[in-house]
């Protein structure tokens, strides 16, 4: 089982990320399991959404402990300790303007996902991004179901031009790797 | 039949849209609220045709579902935690008046201390109220039971409405896959609302009356034979939607891995899942343990606990509850069991999940250990605290 | 106003009929006259409260129409379910009426009430006000009076019975910009009737709200109910009003008041009330009476 | 003219014979209401000019068209006096109740 | 110390005036009036100094009673029946506030249908709230635990409120000889009322607040704690108002007749005196029965029931309640401990007096008959008609 | 109206912070300025909603002064507890105050507010009104306007958004002859403070409506929370008033309104609306300001 | 055990008459119960209250099946089938302006109690004249007790006159002896 | 001046810990709410006239009064903007916040 954490501020679309991912799975004929973490804090805080995916059902709902992706839509969420929430061969993905800050770190992934969403969609929303990043270095999702996911959770307009960030961030990595 | 990535809340709005209810009143609360906006949506879109009433208050949502229902017209409301129990008072009327109303509740801790989160305490404290109540597990079973509880609640015998309950977050607010039934397999399962316990231009009738001394007793004697006679009808239901739409979950339980187990774990809800997945370790181990979940509470499925734990050696129940000064609600039933029919096992107690604290892989291992080497009765799982004092 | 419906025209039939109520029960003739009014297809919602509880006892069923108890606090809002479960199943040309007293009406089902107003529920709500919790035994409601006593006012040495005005509930309902409100007294049926007619016409949320004396609450003998509800509104302690477009309008423009003290002192509730208590409630009347004048529309009729 | 009327009940003998929920036939009357009854209203024919006073203000409805004027269903008068009261012509006497 | 012959309310609402609750919440409801219409008498004439607020319901009446208990004030309120349940939503509030509130519940059915009588479904409905419950039998235990109520809600180590239920009409309206105890005595047993809980301003509070998952299971389990702890200090309770009104109630239970007996009736409430007379005529006919009355149904008194039950052959549960679709709950919480502590001996449940029907010494007779020969676990008592399908 | 406590005066302690509300929450505003007018012996009685859901998470707690979360429904009934067990015990010196939501005032907290001030219970509602039930994620309440999209009232092809008007509280809790009722806006701290300042040293039950725009509910940027407030008033959907002795007093007598479209369409629930929804939601102000005009004293200064 | 049953219309006092009887039994040093039927209906229609009086305890609270004494405050809610009611030795107490009616029955004694009550204060209010007259028949109760007892229940005014019709009716029954 | 201040917490390590109810020490602050700020506030002393919009208006309370004009607590300035949109000499800037 794939276990997934998204760090993100309420209104950043974490929550809507690990949606379209579990929409994606099911595409792929793999299940999964999206949801998000809640607490009093509102629009602006913190928040966590968390993703299960395995090529069988899933009917353990309880937390998650160790993550195989850890996904931060905000380099401020960040911080080196999280890096213990990972499984052995787990990866950290960051969205920042600044990789330098994390090059010496094998676990960790950057990716400057607001820039990709900026130039698209005008708006800093770096969630689409990140989801094509992670089809990118990883083996449990497709991008093209991603595309296809992304369309049921987003107004059509929304969605067209989503599409093109995943593209865009999809390619950021093939091209890097 | 469509499929669709959808959390149990939005899976539930979709049973109610296929169920058809004419009225539907809706008052906002944590973790309910998203089946109430999935259903305005449905509303507004015309995909559900209905008449969507946006109440004051809980107490209003019940009483003007009653109302809806004195009419003969098929009604929906939804609530949870405090506003299950703003609407107490509605309770044992709707069911001491027969209506067979659905209501969904999302299961949810109740204050004091407040808290959002899932526990079972708000619908167990009101199981005395002559409502039928189920636990679903998972996000499909909470679309089935929409479509299955108005089958059984509306069924002439049974008459009496249903509470459906979904723990909080873990399953009303994580998405799945959910296979959507089409309308017309669903209209196919579930005729039209019909029942002379209405009121009628043409056949008025006085309803809600008073009733002394005289016969009181008897309208109560009615309405708990009612809800054990639901048992059958229940069981049938479940049937005929096996037929129409190939899933199928047993009737009032569902065991697993029950055969030869010497020692079993009772769940309810959404905690179901993790526990099977523990079973079939410990088997895998060549450890005789099983599990039974219980989907209905009311009526309380006596006959299958006696089958089920009939050669056991130990019991344990699993419930995100507890009366206090006591032990757990569901524990007391299934201990009621024991007593009257004699069984001779040991019985546990697993108070967890109280206030949304994790039930972990580990937890439930442990519980299948306390079940083997036996322990104390009443036992509060995943405490952050020494209990020092 | 012109009399649409009179006694000579009203039917025949007896829609409330055979209750328990006691005998000279002003509520009781209230749900009898607005059922008359309404016919046989009305839908009634009634509260616990005093006319529930004698007309409602299986198997003495005393309304001909149908009809519902509703908890204590849901009149309005089972209404609002009735009204719109009759819609779902396609019953036409009916009116949905809930007939509760003054407690389970100004107090407990203040909630439920305001929020059908709220939506515009198309219901008739009629408060049928005995200015106490009749049913248990008459204990203080938020529509007691000043200077009541009841078995939780008690009057002695300390205190003089209940110590709060009356709440001002028709204007309260009138606050909520209502389709329609009034206000009646069964010491004056035909403008009750009329009152009534009026707003079964009405699409929309309507209110009346109408005195009804309970001869043991207010202790006076059983004959006297509808003569003590027409003391009430001569002397200045009632008004029959309406509230329509934003506007109240006063039906009844009294020349001057029959004296208060006679109304109070007839009656056992306020038998203990001093000079001084009585001149609190003529100059809460008075002040009553100013602001009408000044912001309602009187007839010109002057009675 | 309808309402409710007095039928012969029977205490139900078997639960079929209880209603579904609490809905029951609309307007059923078992017991009477004259045991309230002190005085009986009596109607003075002579004097009565048809006014239909006492048939609006009865709180209990028992006062009824014929006719050839007004009757009185001493079945569930409650002898309260109100008809009395409101008879603009006396035409109304309270009259002791006997107990037969 | 005077005697009056008084009504169990009018006895209760002495206790509460020599308690000297400083705030008092009252809404009336049918059989719990007498009890608000005394008071008010009281504060009228001044015997009683306290704040007297006419609530606007009873949500109101249990919401204000809890904000001056969060001021360090002792209150009172009372209700009964739909008006316990219109305040369910308060009842774990005040609770898991650790509120030491006194109210007192006049035992009625429940709507639908309507039913102004005695049972006891009100009060056994909401068992599951956190209260301590207390039902008592007669005029002079009214008054007694009135008192004692608030000297075991009050103590620091409890902090949690009590529910004193009288049995609706049987024993709220019956006029009986009462003993009233003098103001010197009952402030010599019931000191003033102090508490950390609560809000001051020269150490402010926040109270009422969230717990999320982190810490709520702890709360929760403090509260249960409390319950439990909760049985020592209702033993000493007793015992000091033993030692200063020489009138004792023995705690949670109260038995009768129990040595060497055979066949145990269990009972609360005001059923027991019947119950007692029918076992002294059985007693004399050589027949080994006795009677445990109930007094607490929080903390349910396992410990006592397994020292009363441990020889027996049967024991029966005689209730005026029902949770439909199961049996009586007091059965289901004694069948309980009968499971746990591997009691063999026969179980049965007598479900009796709903929506105020009468008890008859013969339904007793045919009780313990039934005790003794066997028969079906669940019986309703004095049905009036055939159970024919 | 001659500012007592002004941005200089006022006390420099801050008794409600740290709260995890939205950044830029308007409601956080309004309780934070009240309790500053307050001050630390003022007692607060929150329920159910954004402002307790953010300010009382143990450990984490955010009043510096004695508080208390109330159940959804009884605000103003646990008020009533507050005060008289306070007066009871012998504190002195001190406000009972409550802090309610639009929704937990005007729908399910209408019954005991009404009980309350029936009571005339010493005690200061502040209702913050941020037009939904906020907390649960944007529903509408009975204070939600007319035309605005909520998740409960989506706007789509079928439903342009709520079908029914703003609930009246302000005048209906008037019409309950309240000894002080006022309306208030966070866009005008100045005047949202004088009048807590004057409620707070009346004897009786006292009501202050304060509109406090949520951006998150509201679609606005959160830096633009104040200034949504003003233009709310400027054109003329709220309106700063008083009542006081049977008599409303209009504070701000706007001489024209500023564009209303322009209010409504900088608003994410209001983005679906057309010109028709909009020409509705501007005859009902102008049929509100003819009324105000009308029966309400105005101020001389027009602003 | 005596067990009485009072039949009176609301507000006649049949139950403020069983209180009593019932203080008046706890000055005799017995014990008793008073206890009223309660029904929906109001003010004016037939209504019961009851006595349970014994040398012990009473701690049966069920309702009462044969009576010890009928009371009837009023004639007209006697119906002979009452007579059933009657334990073998049982009495039925009467107020009536027409004794002869039930002149041929040996269970049955009557009082005109409304005139005793007429003639002292001018009201036909039986139920303290039918307390007398308990008293005056049975050994169940004395006088002294139930005049003491009734001071308990009425206002000084009220009871001064009471204790009087009391007297009186009891008087009524010495003399017919 | 008073408020609300950070204190070092520890969860309770055992039941005597927690405070008895729901009643716990009023202001008792333990985490920080820098988290939301995307954007920092910055007093533009020199042009400041310490009107004082700011320090009213801000939501949060953090704008406190110094012996020379005015400071933001940063720990709980969620960096809404509002202050900068209120003050009438543009005297608040906000910039974009660095991670450091
Ligand atoms: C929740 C609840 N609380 C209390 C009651 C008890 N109760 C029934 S009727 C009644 C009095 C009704 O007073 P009102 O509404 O004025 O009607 P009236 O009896 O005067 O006709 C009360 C308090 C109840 N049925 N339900
Ligand atoms: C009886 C009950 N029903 C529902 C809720 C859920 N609930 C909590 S806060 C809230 C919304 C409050 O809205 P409002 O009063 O307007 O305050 P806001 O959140 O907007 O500040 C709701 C519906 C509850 N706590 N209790
Ligand atoms: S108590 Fe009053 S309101 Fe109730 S039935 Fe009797 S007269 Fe009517
Ligand atoms: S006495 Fe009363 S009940 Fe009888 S007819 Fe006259 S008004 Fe009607
Ligand atoms: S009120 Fe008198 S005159 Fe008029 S109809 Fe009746 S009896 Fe005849
Ligand atoms: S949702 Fe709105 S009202 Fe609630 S905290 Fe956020 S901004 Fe404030
Ligand atoms: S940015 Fe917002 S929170 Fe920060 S100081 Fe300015 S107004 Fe206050
Ligand atoms: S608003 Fe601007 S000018 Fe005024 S005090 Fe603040 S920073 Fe200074
Ligand atoms: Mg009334
Ligand atoms: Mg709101």
């Amino acid at each position: 089982m794939i276990e997934i954490r998204w760090h993100g501020r309420g209104g950043q679309g974490a929550f809507t990320a690990a949606k379209i991912l579990g929409a994606a799975s099911l595409i792929d004929n793999k299940f999964s399991l999206a949801f998000p973490s809640f607490g009093p804090e509102r629009r602006g805080a913190p928040i966590q959404a968390f993703n299960k995916i395995d090529t069988q059902a899933i009917i353990n709902r309880s937390e998650i402990k160790a993550c195989n992706y850890l996904i931060f839509l905000d380099d401020s969420l960040f911080s080196f300790d999280y890096l213990n929430d990972l499984k052995d061969d787990g990866i950290a993905l960051i969205n920042t303007a600044t990789p330098e800050k994390f090059r010496d770190f094998s676990q960790i992934q950057t990716i400057d996902a607001n820039l990709i969403a900026l130039n698209i969609i005008k708006k800093p929303l770096s969630n689409t991004a990140m989801l094509g990043a992670l089809a990118s270095i990883s083996d449990d999702v497709s991008l093209s179901s991603l595309q296809q996911a992304s369309n049921q959770y987003l107004s059509a307009t929304h969605a067209a031009k989503n599409q093109l960030i995943l593209q865009e961030s999809y390619d950021h990595f093939k091209e890097v790797y | 039949m469509t499929k669709a990535f959808l959390s149990g809340n939005d899976a539930f709005a979709e049973g109610v849209r296929l169920a058809r209810p004419q009225v539907i009143s809706i008052y906002p609360i944590t973790p309910q609220t998203t089946v109430v906006e999935r259903i305005s949506e449905m509303v507004e879109d015309s995909s559900l045709k209905s008449e969507l009433i946006h109440v004051e208050s809980e107490h209003s949502a019940l009483s003007c579902a009653i109302g809806a229902s004195a009419m003969g017209a098929r009604t929906f409301t939804a609530t949870s935690s405090q506003g299950l129990l703003y609407m107490a008072e509605c309770l044992p009327y709707a069911s001491g008046g027969r209506f067979p109303i659905v209501m969904m509740n999302a299961n949810r801790s109740t204050a004091l201390p407040w808290n959002i989160y899932g526990d079972q305490r708000d619908s167990l404290s009101q199981l005395d109220c002559g409502w039928i109540q189920v636990y679903v597990e998972d996000a499909q079973e909470s679309l089935d039971m929409a479509l299955q509880s108005y089958h059984i609640a509306e069924n002439p015998l049974v008459s009496t409405p249903v509470m459906v309950n979904l723990d909080g977050f873990v399953l009303t607010h994580t998405y799945e896959t959910v296979e959507i039934p089409s309308q017309t397999d669903a209209d196919r399962f579930l005729p039209p609302f019909q029942t002379e316990n209405k009121m009628s231009l043409d056949n008025p009738k006085n309803l809600a009356f008073s009733v002394g001394p005289d016969n009181n007793m008897e309208f109560k004697y009615l309405q708990h034979k009612a809800i054990l006679g639901s048992k059958r009808i229940i069981e049938e239901t479940d049937a005929k939607f096996a037929e129409i739409f190939g899933r199928s979950y047993g009737g009032l339980t569902q065991g697993y891995r029950l055969d030869d187990a010497d020692y079993i774990l009772i769940t309810l809800g959404s905690i179901t899942g993790l526990c099977r997945e523990v079973v079939d370790e410990l088997r895998e181990r060549g450890e005789k343990v099983g599990l039974l979940k219980l989907r209905f509470l009311r009526p309380f499925p006596s006959d299958d606990l006696v089958a089920a734990l009939g050669s056991a050696k130990a019991v344990g129940v699993l419930e995100k509850d507890i009366s206090f000064g006591y032990e757990g609600t569901v524990y007391t039933n299934v201990n009621s069991v024991i007593a009257k029919n004699g069984l001779r096992l040991e019985t546990y107690n697993f108070i967890a999940g109280l206030g949304g604290r994790d039930i972990s892989r580990e937890n439930i291992t442990a519980i299948f250990r306390h079940l083997q080497t036996g322990g104390q009765h009443v036992n509060f799982i995943g405490l952050g605290v020494t209990i020092d004092d | 106003m012109t009399n649409q419906i009179t006694a000579k025209t009203i039917t025949d039939s007896e829609i409330f009929y055979g209750h328990k109520a006691c005998a000279g029960c002003g509520g009781s003739l209230a749900v009898r006259i607005a059922l008359k009014v309404l016919g046989e297809r009305a839908i009634s919602v009634l509260p616990a409260g005093c006319m529930s509880a004698v007309g409602f006892n299986y198997p003495h069923l005393c309304f001909s129409n149908n009809s519902i108890i509703s908890t204590f606090a849901g009149t309005a809002s089972m209404l609002t379910g009735v009204e719109a479960g009759a819609r779902a199943v396609g019953i036409k040309n009916f009116k949905a009426v809930g007939l509760a007293g003054d407690g389970g009406t100004a107090d407990i089902g203040i909630q439920a009430l305001s929020g059908a107003i709220d939506r515009n529920d198309d219901i008739l709500y009629i408060c049928y006000d005995n200015e106490a919790y009749m049913n248990t035994g008459i204990q203080k409601s938020g529509l007691t009076p000043f200077g009541a006593k009841t078995t939780t006012t008690p009057s002695g040495e300390n205190i003089h019975g209940n110590l709060r005005p009356k709440k001002n509930l028709f204007e309260i309902v009138a606050a909520h910009n209502i389709s329609y409100a009034a206000t009646a007294s069964i010491g004056n049926l035909p403008d009750f009737i009329n009152k009534i007619e009026k707003a079964s016409k009405i699409k929309g949320t309507t209110y009346i709200h109408v005195v009804a004396p309970c001869p043991i609450g207010w202790g006076i003998p059983v004959n006297e109910t509808i003569e003590i509800a027409r003391k009430m509104i001569d002397c200045g302690l009632w008004y029959l009003a309406e509230y329509e477009n934003g506007q109240f309008t006063l039906n009844k423009n009294p020349r001057d008041f029959s004296s208060i003290k006679d109304y109070l002192l007839s009656q056992g509730r306020f038998k203990h009330l001093d000079d001084a208590d009585i001149e609190i409630l003529a100059a809460q009347r008075d002040a009553k009476w100013a602001a009408i004048q000044k912001n309602w529309n009187t007839t010109k009729e002057e009675l | 003219m309808s309402k409710p009327y007095l039928r012969h009940y029977q205490k139900p003998q078997k639960l079929s014979d209880y209603p579904l929920g609490t809905a029951s036939e609309a307007g059923y009357l078992v017991t009477k209401n004259c045991g309230w009854r002190n005085e009986r209203p009596i109607i003075v024919t002579s004097e009565c000019i048809n006014c239909l006073q006492c048939y609006l203000y009865c709180p209990d409805g028992v006062i009824f068209k014929t006719a050839d004027g007004l009757d009185i269903d001493y079945d569930f008068c409650k002898g309260c006096g109100i008809c009395e009261k409101v008879c603009p012509k006396q035409a109304i006497k309270m009259e002791v109740e006997t107990n037969d």
